[in-house]
């Protein structure tokens, strides 16, 4: 590693413009009144979340400056790669959705090991040997189903169910290449039932609507019946009065445990360990819940009308998270190759 | 059938009337030939016959087709016609090889005649030898040749042609005169003619037409128009000419000039005391004495030296008077007193 | 003599524009480019093997191919009849067809996708579903947008003005006695397009086909949304497939695939450059002639309803879609009356940050697009109207920087301008600015080269006899000259870097954040309707701008 | 100071050769025209002096300073040069005032004193009250002097002046000439003219350079050039003339051409058994009868009547003769039997 330690100057490296002329420490050594000067977070939870927390966090810490730059997880993982490169890394915090990134970061010694005073609260995926990242909220891989097309008894059960011809044509996936929950799911399902399924799954006509929200889209306007999608989608539009309903598949959910790292060239490490507490606290779970993820504590509930997480946690498919951040680009090609024409 | 036929025209752009009312007939071949000062409306008139503008009002017969009217539109290439424009309009984009073919090439002329026929036309426009040249290489003169070769290589029933020879020599624009005349004459085709060379239009044309402001003002053949012509405009237009105010004398004709100088001319319609004379410099002798009926004595206040004649000024009792003289004959320098023999005048109203 | 060493202004701006270039388009690609030979610190083909033995990114490429030349020659086509009725003819109403006509490119092209999936996705689109009600027997479709032909038909939609904006001008431009000259040697309408029409407006129509090759091979948008459903992959959404594994090797894989966009448009420029070549085509000469309009006499009305019809398919119906959506209250019960709501209109204009949005756009466009011009001008200039030796290079490089994708431009200049090199912009509003411009830069190249090209060099050297030094001359008689084709390109770099996306997500602050941004996030995490409403606000803008621009000028200066 | 010296200047394009090598001074305030063939090198000659065209080699010097050579290139702009292009090159999107305006705008001429400069250059042209229309709706002669006007607006220095009546008429090309001359006196200035109309070049310009395939053939006062061509070329060229070939008779100058045909001529330097004669039409009189050196009998063969002059072809045995005739004077008819005197000619080498 080391290609990317922070031997510029302080703060200039900022993409969102912070203007911090905090030299590293000068958070930590004020006392009482929390941690002090800026950071800034890369981070792809939803808008209307940050504008939730925003108002927290500077109540946590009145002293902080926190600044966000807010992007799917894609475009922020690109954005730091392009920073990497540069050797300019702008976040201190970075909470995207997708655990194998943080594990490449980690590879790449990257990540500022911390072990939060809530970690051992975090009841997810985490990093138990060197503290790199730990998981901050949870994302599921489900299936939902339009209401007007489909009556809840027909609603498919398990995403094996999905390549039966019942459903040819109805089904609608989200694309690998472009969302990293669905190249999580996509690996998951691989490895579970074999390539075939995704070959089966052609055969049967489903078909790749692009990103979660456009998938939501297709779903919502009954251009297609079924979906494998993320539960915070369906739970969102759902409480819109739209017409769909989720199905936590027997044959097993895919969780995504969404990470929280600090990176190594921070340059306000104090703020961020600090402001890593607060998410992991309960006042920052609860902010995720509002934002139609489920918390990654035990004592905080599920977002309204999900299924609390311990019912389809132990039937869950497990994700080799390492295993994933070293084949990302096989299982995106195989993926193509098969769905491609 | 290449007899044209214009009745009554009228031609306005927007609110401008450019041709207020043109009538005239052209022969089937016949070389018929515009004439008229700058923006009377030539080029708006061969634009008409081509097709190019519609008419505001009046009808174009070709033969016994109707091809311009209000309500009818014949459109130019319909018409069989040959044209060169006043701006050449060559195509920068076809070498010259390919600019003259081209009307070859639209009627289909197999590949071997189609070359020969355009190296003649190249040949006969002195342009041997640039055929691969394009337009951007070439003069301003050798540019209008090449509209002038693709207006004739395919030997159109009609041709019209806008000032085609402004841009050439003196020795090359006769022979391009030579050129066009024999064309003309061996296929008998109708040729109208714009020009603003006087000797061009007197040497080939059949008829002129003089226009001024979009109207006709005579239509003759050309030695009528300059010996007889029928306005004053015309006279002006058409050669030099000395206008010299002159009070009539007697029913008969005779009208004094000035102090001294009496003329017999023929009087305009209509009774009048006094009548503007005009008298051609060519008409005029100039020496250095004499005296009588048509003599008058001046003294020449400039001189210009042509090549092939001496134009002198010479001021009289009745005016300025300008005298063409033979640089082989007696010479009169600025300052001299001459007497003037008035060989041939008109008299318009004044 | 001290004269051989005046240094000339023509010569200063030139070099500034193409300096300018280097600086902010070239030098960040190359810093890419080169890094995608490096792998682990030494010189390697490894990334480009890798990446070219893949076989899907190789049915990438030729997709890409097949696209981009299918919808350039169909852009082309359609251009053509269109520009002359609009630039040649009496056709009435041709402001507002001319207007109306290029709307399409007032909309961000993946919402015009969307919109389109609204109206022709095989079950529930608007369309389909008239079809379905108009001649009953038919289940599915008939229409079906999620196909090759539809994704070029979008893409034509989108792209098509590029053609027709060069096209229309150079057309108006035409000196008549041109083809009045072919009409007289007895060719037919038909005949004198071809032989004289065609020919004459070639660099005006090779500019319009190269961009939208070149727009089209580098596209995101469309492809993504329509091809991804329709399971073609093309270069860029294999590229996009490689930069999302978000680490900097992907990234020189994704550069690597890049290239094969940059030498597809190298090829193009190539072939459009050795085609012009040949041939001259000042149709703008110093002798000025009488700007005849063919009249379309009994054709007149029925090319009216074409051209209406014509207008309505490219440009009703799609906002139409976007309309109907913003206005219904749950998606999932479509368009009916008691399902109809304003709200999402009211949300999103008052949201304050719509506003702000849409400033920060107009303020980075504008600059984008104006220097965009000035820039693309001079290096046009630079090319059509000198003899400097290397005087096409820059038009090339132009080209890359247009050809290379949102995303990969972006990273480059996040790499080039965060400060490693002297430059820090990153973060600050001029970035945007930056990859606006130098995105979209090749689009006022095109069109200020096309109009050039016609201008007959004897009506600068006359401005020069007059004693107007080269700036002057530029500004007085050049620049009027070939206007209305530099307010085309100017508004074919404007609008597209006033909704840009893909680089505006990478390289917004949330200093500077611009409405492309604001787009993205509506229509990913919010709802597609306050997305719908946006795209819809923006046309009404730009719609307005245009008909503000149009009376300021008399007429003068529209689109 | 806008005194001209060209230097040996060479012009290639590509690989055609243009001009192979131009040597020549214009002094101040002096008025030359360029003459010759279509394609020799006028308007590139008018172009490298402007500053539009480098020199392959040699120089170019305006007063002291080089302004041309292939290391130096003073800019057109810094020339102070008013200039007609043979296209006209009028501003499409200017209206005429704008046009004729603009060179007076770049030497910011205060509003009112341009627009009072404006509307006279205008009036000096004809043009008056045209100053609104754009030049799409103007006649190609009323461009033509569009551009005129605005070469000659802001008073240069120096006026380059490519053909620039070639497309009026007779009338106003004669004002124009007039107004030019007058202009050129007033101010002083240099005057390099291109023109084919050899009347035009004889009363207006002090010295003449008649070129060939970019060469100088002659240079000389317009008389001059008539009356003792240097070349057989300049000859030809300028002016018509009848080429006879004749034996020489005796060292002082007696040639015989055909049968009966004596004449006194200068020889040309060198001895030459055989000549080439040559006779311009104006230094024949054709009459009925007479006899004696110079004579020679004929018959008309063609006959052109041309309003101020009749040209007859006369067959005689020493070949065809062209011949002016005055209309006024004793007409002759095709077929006619004429004797022909011959008061004045040259010899060339053959
Ligand atoms: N770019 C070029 N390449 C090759 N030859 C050229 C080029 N430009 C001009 N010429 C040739 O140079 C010669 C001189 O041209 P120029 O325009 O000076 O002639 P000119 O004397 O003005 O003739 P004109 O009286 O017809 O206008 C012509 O024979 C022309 O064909
Ligand atoms: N579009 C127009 N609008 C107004 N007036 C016009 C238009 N086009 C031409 N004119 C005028 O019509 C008149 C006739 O033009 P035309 O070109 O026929 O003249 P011309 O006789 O050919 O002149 P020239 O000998 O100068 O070429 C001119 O006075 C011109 O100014
Ligand atoms: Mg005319
Ligand atoms: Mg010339």
């Amino acid at each position: 590693g080391g290609s990317s330690s922070g031997s510029n100057t302080g703060g200039s490296g900022s993409p969102a413009g912070s203007t911090s002329g905090s030299t590293p420490g000068s958070g930590s050594s004020s006392g009482g009144s929390g941690p002090s000067g800026s950071l800034m977070i890369y981070t792809s939870i939803y808008p209307d979340i940050i504008n939730l927390v925003s108002p927290e966090l500077e109540k946590a810490f009145p002293n902080l400056k926190v600044e966000w730059f807010q992007g799917g997880t894609e475009q922020v993982t690109a954005k730091l790669a392009a920073e990497i490169e540069a050797g300019k890394i702008g976040a201190d915090l970075l909470m995207v959705a997708d655990p194998s990134y943080y594990v490449y970061l980690k590879d790449q010694d990257l990540l500022l090991p911390y072990k939060s005073e809530n970690f051992d609260a975090v009841a997810v995926d985490k990093d138990t040997e060197d503290y790199a990242y730990t998981g901050v909220r949870i994302s599921n891989v489900v299936i939902g189903y339009n209401t007007n097309l489909v009556k809840p008894e027909d609603a498919p059960k398990t995403f094996r169910e999905l390549t039966d011809p019942k459903w040819k044509d109805q089904v609608v996936i989200v694309d690998p290449t472009l969302s990293g929950t669905a190249l999580v799911s996509t690996y998951a399902l691989s490895e579970k039932y074999g390539w075939e399924y995704f070959e089966q799954l052609r055969d049967n006509g489903a078909v790749i609507g692009g990103g979660n929200s456009s998938v939501e889209t297709k779903l919502v306007t009954g251009e297609f019946a079924v979906a494998v999608i993320l539960e915070e989608n369906l739970l969102k539009v759902k409480d819109r009065g739209e017409p769909v309903e989720v199905v936590y598949p027997e044959d097993g959910v895919i969780i995504v445990p969404s990470p929280i790292g600090i990176l190594k060239t921070t340059q306000n490490a104090e703020a961020a360990k600090a402001v890593v507490d607060w998410w992991l606290s309960t006042e920052g779970q609860k902010a995720i819940v509002t934002g139609w993820m489920h918390s990654v504590r035990t004592d905080v509930q599920s977002p309204k009308g999900a299924k609390p997480l311990a019912e389809f946690a132990p039937g869950a498919i497990k994700v080799d998270w390492k295993d994933l951040a070293s084949r990302s680009g096989e299982v995106k090609d195989k993926f193509v190759e098969i769905m491609g024409k | 059938m290449a007899h044209i036929r214009f009745n009554n025209v009228v031609k306005r752009f927007g609110d401008v009337t450019v041709i207020p009312g043109f009538s005239a007939t052209v022969a089937d071949g016949e070389f018929l030939t515009l004439l008229g000062p700058s923006g009377c409306g030539k080029t708006t008139m061969l634009r008409i016959l081509a097709g190019f503008e519609k008419v505001t009002d009046g009808e174009v017969w070709l033969g016994d087709t109707l091809v311009s009217s209000p309500s009818v539109h014949v459109p130019p290439e319909k018409r069989n016609i040959g044209m060169v424009f006043q701006s050449y309009a060559v195509w920068p984009h076809m070498n010259v090889f390919d600019n003259v073919a081209y009307p070859l090439r639209i009627r289909g002329v197999p590949r071997q005649e189609m070359r020969e026929r355009v190296l003649r036309a190249l040949e006969i426009v002195h342009l041997q030898g640039l055929e691969n040249r394009m337009p951007s290489q070439l003069s301003g003169g050798q540019q209008q040749r090449v509209a002038l070769a693709r207006a004739i290589v395919a030997e159109p029933k009609m041709l019209l042609l806008d000032e085609p020879l402004s841009n050439l020599d003196a020795k090359l624009r006769e022979a391009m005169r030579f050129e066009l005349k024999e064309i003309q004459r061996r296929l008998g085709i109708t040729v109208v003619y714009v020009t603003h060379d006087q000797a061009e239009a007197m040497a080939m044309s059949d008829r002129i037409i003089v226009m001024n402001k979009g109207v006709i003002e005579q239509v003759a053949p050309p030695a009528e128009i300059y010996d007889r012509p029928k306005s004053r405009f015309v006279a002006d237009f058409v050669g030099l000419v000395n206008f010299l105010e002159a009070t009539v004398e007697s029913a008969d004709g005779t009208i004094r000039i000035g102090d001294d100088l009496v003329l017999k001319v023929q009087l305009p319609e209509g009774s009048h005391q006094r009548v503007l004379a005009a008298v051609r410099p060519e008409h005029v002798r100039i020496s250095r004495e004499g005296s009588g009926v048509g003599t008058v004595k001046g003294t020449v206040k400039r001189r210009y030296y042509l090549g092939d004649q001496i134009d002198y000024f010479v001021e009289t009792s009745g005016g300025e008077v300008r005298v063409t003289g033979n640089p082989l004959e007696d010479q009169f320098n600025e300052g001299d007193t001459v007497v003037l023999h008035i060989g041939h005048a008109f008299a318009f109203p004044l | 003599m001290s004269m051989r060493f005046r240094v000339e202004s023509k010569s200063v701006a030139i070099a500034l524009a193409v300096a300018v270039l280097l600086l902010f388009g070239i030098f960040p690609i190359v810093l890419l480019v080169i890094n995608s030979f490096i792998v682990d610190g030494h010189f390697s083909l490894g990334n480009f093997r890798e990446v070219y033995a893949n076989k899907s990114n190789l049915t990438a490429v030729w997709n890409t191919i097949k696209a981009s030349g299918l919808t350039m020659l169909f852009g082309t086509v359609l251009s053509f009849p269109l520009a002359w009725l609009v630039g040649r003819t009496d056709l009435p109403f041709k402001t507002v067809f001319r207007t109306l006509i290029i709307t399409p490119y007032m909309v961000p092209p993946f919402v015009g996708a969307i919109a389109w999936g609204y109206l022709a996705n095989p079950r529930i689109g608007y369309l389909n579903q008239w079809i379905r009600a108009l001649i009953p027997g038919i289940e599915q479709g008939p229409l079906n947008i999620y196909t090759m032909g539809g994704m070029i038909w979008v893409l034509v939609l989108f792209y098509f003005p590029f053609s027709f904006l060069s096209i229309s001008r150079a057309l108006e431009k035409m000196d008549p006695s041109l083809e009045e000259a072919a009409r007289i040697s007895g060719a037919g309408p038909m005949r004198v397009l071809k032989d004289i029409t065609i020919p004459l407006t070639a660099p005006a129509i090779a500019a319009g086909a190269l961009l939208v090759f070149v727009a089209v091979a580098s596209a995101f948008g469309i492809p993504s949304l329509i091809g991804g459903q329709a399971r073609i992959q093309v270069v860029t959404t294999r590229i996009i497939s490689y930069v999302y594994v978000g680490t900097p090797e992907a990234m020189h894989e994704a550069t690597a695939l890049a290239v094969v966009l940059l030498i597809l448009s190298v090829i193009a420029l190539w072939f459009s450059n050795w085609y012009l070549a040949k041939r001259e085509y000042f149709t703008l000469g110093g002798k000025s002639t009488r700007p005849t309009m063919v009249e379309l006499g009994r054709w007149k009305w029925p090319m009216v309803v074409l051209f209406a019809i014509a207008c309505f398919v490219f440009a009703i119906l799609p906002v139409m879609a976007l309309v109907m959506t913003s206005l219904v209250k749950t998606m999932g019960r479509g368009f009916a009356f008691d399902n109809l709501t304003l709200d999402v209109w009211r949300s999103v204009l008052k949201d304050k940050v719509t506003w702000r949005t849409l400033r920060t756009s107009l303020f980075s466009s504008v600059l984008a697009a104006t220097g965009g011009t000035v820039v693309g001008l001079l290096i046009a200039y630079l090319k059509v109207k000198t003899r400097v030796r290397f005087r096409t290079i820059p038009d090339f490089l132009a080209t890359f920087c247009n050809a290379t994708p949102g995303i990969v431009l972006a990273l480059g200049l996040i790499i080039a301008f965060s400060g490693k090199y002297g430059l820090n912009l990153y973060g600050t509003f001029w970035m945007l600015v930056v990859a606006y411009f130098v995105r979209h830069l090749s689009y006022a190249v095109r069109q200020a080269a096309a109009a050039l090209e016609q201008v007959h060099p004897s009506l600068e050297e006359a401005a020069l006899s007059s004693g107007a030094g080269w700036g002057r001359v530029f500004r007085d008689v050049t620049i009027p000259l070939i206007g209305p084709s530099l307010v085309g390109g100017w508004f074919l770099v404007f609008m597209p870097s006033f909704y840009e996306l893909t680089m505006s997500v990478l390289l917004y602050s949330s200093k500077a954040t611009p409405v492309g941004y604001h787009l993205y996030h509506l229509s990913s995490f919010a709802s597609p309707q306050s997305a719908a409403v946006l795209s819809v606000l923006i046309l009404i803008l730009v719609l307005i701008g245009n008909l503000l621009m149009r009376w300021a000028s008399r007429g003068k200066v529209s689109l």
